[in-house]
């Protein structure tokens, strides 16, 4: 018998805290922001994880509306840390 | 019986998943990790689905799927048509290797100890109470869109406004993209097929949103992935209008209702966003759809990264 | 008795997804295996769909549930093509990776 | 039924697992393109029996987003690199 908010949740944690270490480490920037998506993805995992209240019951709708409004922020400011790295690219090559 | 079957699919989609978010960041090649991460989005997307959760799984089958992979492609044909030195792949030091991956580990476990916690020890249902008590106050019955643009509506509103600082701030970096060759027929084929859908299909989202799952950010970005469709087969505009001043129009006017609605009724001596409930189901309705049209040209302007399209815009490529 | 024709167009249809799996698992090139994925799959879903029809037995959902085999057909068609494009271009050379 | 349709959807996540295998061996980017493809399209058949389980039609709405978002995911990834040529 396993509780689902617990496994969901558990993965959830290891994916953050895995992600982390290889953003936290010395790699190519793109892998640096695949990385912090995961890492992201992650938390969101255990959002929805807690809310979870079983087959039959609905879910907490908080915690959703958290993570759907999540989501889309993380896709912008993935699109400003590409496009800032490659602006960043480029005033190196000029100097 | 049957309790024991889902556990072993929970089990199987928790260990693809981890197994897809490893292999995605620890491959050197990175077509390969986004490859790997798309994967990885579609996994999550079933995830949300069996958590009941479908207005996440929405958003993230167009999101996670089809959009970030896109984005990161771009991103990655850019570097590569740029000489730029990407290869920073040696572990550096190995001291500071080491005690990363320790504290790694503790803020594991002390993370791990923090869920069980809570989820052995946890007082009150959260908010959900709440939120179902006064649902049908709220003008619509799905209770993901009442909490976006009700009972949290202010949230929401600067949510909009950080996704329109995001794209002011790339543009303002003053970069361009190169764009995609014109498709071969099967590819165009398709975008003219599917791009009609996709349209009908977010329209479909924004109105279903008000008592079933969907609602602006899910309709926004769908409309973005039409975009996105279009401007991978060689549409450089990606279906954005061709004028600068519709174009921006379109960028703030999710902004502009959501503050006009909410000053609007501080007008009328109520508080900020707070609706009539008579009138609260229409008004939200109005809010969603200026959102969802200035989400889907944020997205698709995230994607774009600069006016591309505009030739007067494009300065000299391979600086 | 619906039910049973039901059950028997599931079962018919994870044999093809089963098949599918197994043929780009173990077929030995890449073009084989594009041919055992795309073909299984799609007859897999459209099986499938055809018992959830039987079973929701509601017209907007059947419908719905017939778009969604069409989208795939059609996604599934063109991406079969795009990859095998991509990889004779690969073959030959014209594009350095 | 019930017990079927949990028992269908083991062997749609296994399929999907076994389809997985590709993806991690490769040996080129076209097969894991393949395994994303396969992935997509047995997602779909696993989305439409947990509708069917959790009685959650938005289900159906889902897998018609992933089945639109699989094909682009599969554009991206094979869209040919760059108008590069002139520039290069």
């Amino acid at each position: 018998m396993l509780s689902v908010p617990l496994i969901y949740g558990l993965a959830g944690i290891l994916l953050f805290t895995f992600a982390l270490r290889v953003a936290l480490s010395r790699v190519a920037f793109l892998r640096r922001v695949l990385a912090i998506n995961v890492a992201g993805a992650g938390i969101f995992l255990v959002f929805i994880a807690t809310a979870y209240k079983g087959a039959e019951q609905a879910a907490d709708p908080v915690p959703h509306a958290l993570v759907l409004t999540g989501i889309v922020v993380a896709f912008s400011a993935t699109a400003l840390a590409i496009a800032l790295a490659r602006r960043l690219n480029r005033s190196a090559d000029n100097d | 019986m049957e309790t024991l079957i889902w556990n072993l699919f929970d089990v199987l989609l928790l260990t693809a998943l981890l197994a897809l978010g490893w292999s995605a960041l620890s491959t050197s090649n990175l077509r390969k990790g986004i490859a790997l991460f798309i994967a990885f989005g579609l996994v999550l997307s079933l995830i949300w689905a069996r958590l009941k959760a479908p207005d996440i799984a929405l958003a993230e089958a167009a999101i996670g799927t089809g959009l970030t992979g896109a984005l990161l492609l771009a991103a990655l044909r850019d570097e590569e048509s740029a000489p730029a030195e990407t290869s920073v792949q040696e572990p550096g030091n190995r001291f500071y290797a080491y005690l990363l991956m320790l504290v790694t580990i503790i803020l594991t476990l002390i993370l791990g100890w923090g869920l069980i916690d809570a989820l052995m020890n946890r007082q009150h249902p959260g908010l959900a109470y709440d939120v179902f008590a006064q649902l049908d106050q709220s003008g619509v019955s799905n209770p993901v869109t009442a909490v976006l643009l009700n009972f949290r509506a202010y949230d929401t509103f600067l949510e909009l406004a950080v996704l329109l600082a995001a794209v002011l701030g790339i543009r303002s970096l003053n970069i361009t993209r190169q764009p995609y060759l014109k498709a071969g027929p099967v590819l165009s084929g398709l975008t003219v097929w599917l791009v009609p859908v996709l349209i009908l299909m977010s329209a479909y989202l924004l109105w279903v949103g008000a008592h079933a799952p969907g609602g602006a950010f899910q309709a926004g970005a769908v409309l973005a992935a039409a975009g996105v469709l279009l401007r991978l087969s060689g549409y450089p505009a990606a279906g954005l209008p061709a004028r600068l001043l519709i174009r921006r129009a379109f960028m703030i006017i999710g902004v502009l209702v959501f503050a006009m609605i909410g000053l609007g009724l501080m007008v009328l001596g109520r508080g900020f966003l707070d609706y009539p409930v008579a009138w609260s189901g229409s008004l939200i309705l109005l809010i969603e759809t200026a959102a969802t049209l200035s989400i889907a040209t944020i997205l698709i302007m995230a994607f774009l990264a600069g006016e591309s399209g505009e030739p007067e815009h494009q300065e000299k490529p391979s600086c | 008795m619906t039910e049973l024709i039901a059950i028997a167009l599931i079962t018919v249809g994870l044999m093809f997804f089963i098949a599918g799996s197994i043929g780009l698992l173990r077929l030995p090139d890449l073009y084989s295996r594009l041919h055992a994925l795309t073909k299984a799959d799609n007859v897999g879903l459209g099986m499938m769909i055809l018992g959830i029809i039987i079973i929701s037995g509601d017209l907007l959902t059947s419908l719905k549930l017939i778009l969604v085999w069409l989208l795939v057909l059609a996604s599934s068609a063109a991406s079969a093509h795009l990859i095998a494009q991509r990889a004779r271009r690969r073959e030959r050379g014209l594009w350095k990776p | 039924m019930t017990l079927f349709l949990t028992l269908a959807l083991i062997v749609l996540i296994l399929s999907l697992c076994i389809g997985l295998i590709r993806i991690f061996l490769g040996p080129t980017l076209e097969d894991r393109i393949m395994s994303v493809q396969l992935m997509g399209t047995t997602g779909v058949g696993i989305l439409l029996i947990l509708g069917l389980l959790l009685d959650m039609p938005a289900s159906i709405d889902i897998a018609l987003v992933l089945a639109m978002l699989a094909a682009i995911s599969v554009a991206a990834l094979t869209r040919k690199k760059a108008m590069g040529a002139k520039n290069d």
